[in-house]
């Protein structure tokens, strides 16, 4: 649709095969790849992480490992989900991968920092896995003191280093990506052409780089008292117990963020392009991915409501927190308004679509059962919150991930995915899922405590229950692993536009070039510019005009 | 010729030179957050244990203290001569200067390590027989090793990369005029004499008056 | 040697800001440090802040050429002092009111 | 105690209040999130591509309306419920008359309470229906969380600081109690239970526990263990301060700060007794912090404070 592919020019997959080409490739497409990679091992060993624990917590007795292993298997797997897994998942592989396809550049504005930052991540990832071999971890994923500095037996040295080492390629990427959004758009490509994908990237990376220099420093204090006795939190020598939690909340809200708006920029991609619509309310939707970035930073003491802070402290903290649900609203209500007179299909990018929506409104509402204070008191710390953190996080963002990458799959690779399995892996997940983390509510409510190997037996009808959903999930995660792969070598080949969607990514071959794009991509005026009327047809008429 | 500085994915070397300072202040922006969190912890202990934190403030070497801000003050000077001549094509100021640079960074570097010495010999570091008895008193020394220690680090790290420019120009004399690695590492300088201007009266002015 | 060849006002150019900031800067430095042995009570902190706030503003403003520079770099100087501020203030909230 | 659970009991005066909330919250979201799945519906089934739907561009103004509609009512539900919120959980009451106040302190992994007679009980505390209890709670390592789901109440039990939780129990019975907040390999058995009983039937149970010392008998037993009396004694040769009538009034520092003799003063006096100087004297006080663990220390803040104030008897 584009003009003839020049003879002889490889795509990225195929400009040069060499490890070395691939270990030092400064290219953001082959570096999206080598994320994609380390990202999926770590999130099977997360997910054989919690596995075990799912297996124990079947019986109300301790009866398959030790509390000690348990204590690991649980903070093993939310180090690893939240730091090297989830952090890095959209950014890092489709951020990475389309970022400058879809501002119409070549590269990243600094590539070798791009690279820099995966290096960083495997350093990072290298010393995760030390800690296991070491024996792991039993702090839980929040660290907090003086439990990690001074009563620990795990390895917390090494986990504090893995984690504090991965900031610092979260904190690069997010430059890269704020420096590129600014400097290297197409001529055309103004700030309110953006695709919302490009927005909540530089969201993202506002949040990278201003929340994660503070958690970086916090672990150094916790490595400097366990390693050195420097007094910082110890209570016993002085220390404020709580000022640990404030700094590692500062940055940990805000990575919730992390987490949650580069899946609504994908989720803002796919709607708009299986309802072939534009986007209702564009500008509203990039201030929201704004405001919730700023605001985002304003209440992680909701996570401190028993601490011990002061009740005024809890009442500020509770009200910030009920502000930053509005501009998340305001994105829940403008995905579905824009499926209004749209013209619906339903591949599974789009199921994977629906199911953050309905999942991430559950468990945002849930976070605003959390932000009420005397709900809060009695539910913190119980499975309460880990259901909603799991709906938000694995419903939420896994899911928009998976659809993400369903949708761009053939853009990377040049391959289609079989659609009959990705519907029914989509469908099965959203099933599992709900077995999984739904009782958990329930029980959470009752009073079930989290970070509990042993537990009274009335809880147990949920706990298999949610074991069973596990079961059931884990299958469906696995599922997309076996035909993602299979359809690596298949010859289906995908062409440049299979969905017929506009972003200029599809402007291009797929998959593309070293450079991106054979010609100068062109910038439609206004993004989604899809017919109003739907219609495959009409779209490859306007495909073509417009390449005319 | 200008080309020699162009880097992938570039076409402009004004928008790279754009792009690289942009992305220079974004990352320091992260660097300030990074100390913010230090920043943030010694404030609630020194509302806290106000007294502990003045007596061992008074233990801390004025003397070296001063001396290294005035160095490290000096060398940003000379770092911002540098640039401003390098981009008056005046190369062998812009050299002169960025050894000069290079030299006092070393020399804040070596004036610290003694000041450590001296430190540790009077036990300054906490644990065991720590000298001061005021409450306090060792969180402040906690805070004054991995302040300082951090910002040595720093030091340490934008001295390589003065360094790297001085190298590079040494094989290429036009190299400077035109770099764009010039201007961010000299905005990295900056930012660590900054910080080391805020450390300043944090650890070493605390407590002069009545201990 | 070129530099020689060069206007005087080229190498003025170079030199003149620089070196008036550094002068105030170390006069800021004499100032502060003697200041810090004057009894004031509480007043010490406040003042030997205000004074480093100044040298680093100096320092910013001029050494970095945030004064001449794009308005999009000033935004992102000015982000780090905001977000420790925000740090601040609502640490404060807590910490103020127990 | 097998089997499913669907209900939990609401044994304190705050339970009922934070149902109330929970079901009204429940009641909005739900709203909301039935109205939001509603639209999905409607909106899958109408416009799923060929049906006859009208479709076609929509005008610009109307959306522009639509989303401040839909902000502003975001911003008043969220305010709505916020405000709500505020107003129906009042404060707990401050020293009640007849409040009983119990000491806890957690280690890894027990609880152990003390109440006002000083009988003391480990992993489970005897509370009298329908009296209000207050918790003073210090942990003696990490950082525990006392938690009853019954009462719908939790608090953090913090090393150094003392926290409290005060409610009115209201249902007698047998509750858990749980650790909440992670704190070593046994969290999960660092459990324990609540016994609320009728105000007799407790007036029996504490009279058929073993003498214990009340607190602050075993306060002044320690005072004359550690020798405090040595320096603090009216008639001692040591130029020391009195204790007697300390507690709760203000001390004037070598600072010149003023500090008020509260728990935390007390604890510190005794801990760290150099972090304070009182003005006047020299700072040759010794640190207790190796000999008397938490509970002496707070047996010995419990006798400072009986101590009567001189002349006026108590
Ligand atoms: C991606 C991750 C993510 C996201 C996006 C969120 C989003 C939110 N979270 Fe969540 N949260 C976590 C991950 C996340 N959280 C994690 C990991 C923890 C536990 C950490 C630990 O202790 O281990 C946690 C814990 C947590 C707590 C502390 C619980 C406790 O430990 O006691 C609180 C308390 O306020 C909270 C609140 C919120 C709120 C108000 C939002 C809001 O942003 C949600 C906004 C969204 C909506 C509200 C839905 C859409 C809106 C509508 C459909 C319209 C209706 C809305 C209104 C009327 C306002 N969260
Ligand atoms: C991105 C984040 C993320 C993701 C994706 C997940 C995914 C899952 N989580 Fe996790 N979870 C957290 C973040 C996440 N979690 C965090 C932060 C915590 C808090 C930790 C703490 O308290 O410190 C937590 C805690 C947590 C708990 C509470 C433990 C406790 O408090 O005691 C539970 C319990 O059910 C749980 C369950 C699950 C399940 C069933 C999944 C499923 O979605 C996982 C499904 C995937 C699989 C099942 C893998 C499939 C692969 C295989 C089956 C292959 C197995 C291979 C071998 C065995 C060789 N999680
Ligand atoms: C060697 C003498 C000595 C002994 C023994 C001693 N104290 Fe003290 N104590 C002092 C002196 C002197 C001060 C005043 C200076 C200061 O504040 O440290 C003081 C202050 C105090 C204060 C603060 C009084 C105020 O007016 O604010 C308390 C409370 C206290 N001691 C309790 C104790 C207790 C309890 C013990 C025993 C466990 C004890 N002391 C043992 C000498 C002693
Ligand atoms: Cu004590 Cu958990
Ligand atoms: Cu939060």
């Amino acid at each position: 649709m584009n003009g003839p592919i020049p003879v002889g020019r490889p795509d990225y997959l195929r400009d040069g095969s060499t490890l070395r080409s691939w270990l030092f490739t400064t290219d953001h497409k082959r570096i999206a790849i080598l994320f994609a990679i380390a990202i999926t091992f770590f999130f099977f060993v997360g997910g054989a992480a919690i596995t075990i624990v799912r297996m124990e917590l079947v019986t109300p007795a301790g009866d398959l490992v030790s509390d000690d292993t348990y204590n690991k298997l649980f903070t093993i797997h939310g180090i690893i989900m939240v730091w090297f897994f989830l952090i890095p998942s959209i950014p890092a592989t489709l951020g990475n991968f389309l970022l400058p396809l879809m501002i119409g550049a070549e590269d990243l504005a600094f590539p070798r920092i791009n690279l820099l930052s995966w290096y960083l991540y495997m350093a990072g990832a290298s010393f995760t896995l030390a800690m296991l071999v070491l024996g792991g971890v039993d702090t839980g994923w929040t660290f907090y003191t003086p439990y990690s500095t001074m009563f620990s037996n795990g390895a917390v040295l090494v986990a504090a280093g893995g984690v504090l080492i991965s900031g610092f390629s979260s904190i690069l990427t997010g430059v890269n990506f704020i420096a590129t959004t600014h400097t290297l758009r197409t001529p055309g490509m103004t700030w309110f052409r953006l695709p919302l994908f490009v927005w909540a990237m530089y969201a993202t990376s506002l949040v990278m780089v201003l929340a994660t220099p503070v958690l970086a420093m916090t672990l150094v204090l916790v490595m400097a008292e366990r390693w050195l006795g420097l007094p910082f939190f110890d209570p016993s020598r002085g220390g404020d117990p709580l000022l640990f939690q404030h700094l590692f909340w500062f940055y940990s809200h805000p990575a919730v963020y992390i987490m949650i708006l580069p899946a609504m920029g994908v989720v803002s991609e796919i709607i708009t392009c299986f309802a072939r619509r534009r986007l209702f309310g564009y500008s509203f939707m990039v201030y929201a991915l704004v405001a919730i970035a700023v605001i985002g930073f304003f209440v992680w003491g909701h996570h401190m409501f028993v601490s011990g802070q002061s009740a005024y402290a809890n009442l500020v903290f509770s009200f910030l927190s009920f502000m930053v649900a509005v501009p998340s609203a305001i994105k829940v209500f403008n995905w579905t308004a824009t499926l209004y007179r749209g013209s619906i299909t339903f591949e599974a990018p789009m199921l994977y679509a629906f199911g953050f929506l309905g999942l991430f409104t559950i468990g945002g509402l849930t976070g605003l059962f959390l932000a009420t204070v005397p709900i809060d008191i009695h539910v913190t710390d119980t499975y309460f919150v880990v259901a909603h953190f799991h709906y938000i996080m694995v419903g939420g963002a896994v899911s928009a991930y998976l659809g993400g990458l369903h949708y761009w799959w053939p853009k990377i690779t040049g391959k289609r995915y079989p659609e009959a399995w990705a519907r029914f892996a989509a469908i099965l997940m959203f099933f599992g899922f709900n077995l999984t983390f739904f009782p958990q509510f329930v029980m959470g409510y009752l009073g079930m405590p989290r970070r509990y190997h042993v537990y009274p037996p009335e809880f147990q009808v949920y706990h298999v229950l949610s074991s069973g959903g596990a079961a059931v999930l884990g299958a469906a995660y696995l599922l997309p692993l076996a035909y993602l792969l299979v359809s690596l070598f298949t010859n289906e080949r995908a062409g440049p536009n299979p969905w017929h969607a506009k972003g200029l990514e599809w402007q291009t071959t797929s998959p593309p070039p070293r450079l991106n794009f054979d010609r100068q991509p062109i910038v439609p005026n206004v993004p989604y510019d899809y017919h109003p009327k739907g219609g495959p047809v009409e779209r490859e008429e306007t495909a073509n005009g417009d390449a005319a | 010729m200008s080309d020699a500085y162009l880097h992938p994915p570039w076409k402009d070397l004004n928008r790279q030179h754009q792009a690289v300072t942009f992305g220079m202040w974004v990352f320091l922006a992260s660097e300030v957050l990074l100390f913010g969190g230090l920043f943030a912890g010694y404030t609630i202990y020194r509302d806290l244990y106000s007294r502990g934190f003045l007596a061992a403030g008074h233990q801390t070497s004025i003397v070296f203290g001063t001396i290294n801000t005035a160095i490290l003050m000096t060398s940003s000077l000379t770092m911002a001569v540098a640039g401003r001549a390098a981009r008056a094509a005046l190369l062998r100021t812009a050299r002169l200067m960025l050894m000069a640079t290079f030299f006092l960074g070393v020399l804040f570097l070596i004036l610290k390590g003694f000041e450590y010495r001296e430190d540790i010999q009077k036990g300054l570091f906490p644990g065991h027989g720590f000298p001061l008895t005021a409450a306090g008193a060792q969180i402040f020394f906690s805070f004054y090793w991995v302040m300082t220690g951090i910002h040595a680090l720093h030091v340490t790290g934008g001295l390589a990369a003065v360094l790297r420019l001085i190298i590079a120009s040494a094989r290429n004399r036009e190299w400077l005029a035109g770099s764009t690695s010039e201007e961010a590492t000299a905005l990295y300088w900056h930012l660590v004499d900054v910080i080391w201007i805020i450390l300043y009266p944090l650890l070493y002015l605390a407590g002069r008056v009545n201990g | 040697m070129v530099e020689k060849d060069r206007s005087r006002s080229d190498l003025q150019k170079i030199w003149l800001k620089p070196l008036l900031t550094w002068t105030c800067l170390c006069l800021l430095l004499t100032a502060t440090c003697a200041l810090a042995y004057v009894p004031m009570g509480p007043g010490n902190l406040p003042v030997s802040l205000l004074i480093a706030a100044i040298k680093a503003g100096l320092v910013g403003a001029v050494f970095m050429r945030l004064a001449e520079d794009a308005p999009l770099n000033r935004l992102a100087a000015s982000a780090g002092p905001i977000w420790i501020f925000i740090l601040f203030v609502l640490m404060g909230t807590d910490y103020f009111t127990r | 105690m097998t089997g499913l659970r669907l209900t939990l009991p609401e044994a304190s005066i705050n339970a009922h209040l934070v149902d109330i909330a929970f079901l009204v919250i429940c009641g909005i979201g739900g709203a909301i999130l039935l109205l939001l799945l509603g639209l999905l519906l409607t909106f899958i089934v109408r416009y799923r591509r060929g049906t006859s739907a009208r479709r076609g561009p929509l005008p610009e103004i109307w959306s522009r309306e639509i989303e401040i509609g839909w902000t502003t009512a975001t911003i008043f539900v969220a305010i709505f419920i916020f405000w709500w919120f505020v107003g129906a959980s009042q404060p707990p009451p401050h020293n009640l008359p007849g409040q009983l106040e119990i000491h806890v302190v957690a280690k890894q992994w027990m609880w152990k309470t003390q109440h006002p007679g000083g009988a003391r009980e480990i992993d489970s505390l005897h509370i009298p229906v329908g009296t209000p209890i207050r918790l003073v709670m210090t942990s003696q390592d990490v950082i525990h969380s006392f938690y009853v789901p019954a009462f719908r109440l939790k608090q953090d039990v913090l090393p150094t600081i003392s926290t409290a939780l005060e409610f009115t129990p209201t249902e007698t019975g047998s509750f858990h109690l749980f650790c909440a907040e992670f704190c070593g390999a046994q969290h999960s058995r660092m459990t324990g239970t609540i016994v609320v009983m009728s105000e007799s039937a407790y007036a029996r149970w504490l009279r058929r526990q073993p003498h214990g010392d009340s607190l602050v008998r075993e306060g002044e037993n320690l005072y004359a263990k550690f020798g405090c009396g040595a320096c603090h004694a009216p008639d001692s040769q040591v130029h020391a301060p009195k204790l007697a009538g300390l507690a709760g009034h203000p001390v004037l520092l070598s600072t010149g700060a003023q500090a008020n003799a509260d728990d935390a003063y007390l604890r510190r006096a005794i801990l760290e007794p150099r972090a304070d100087i009182v003005a006047g004297f020299s700072p040759i006080m010794p640190s207790y912090g190796a000999v008397a663990d938490t509970s002496d220390v707070e047996a010995l803040i419990a006798y400072i404070k009986s101590l009567p104030v001189e002349g006026k008897p108590r």
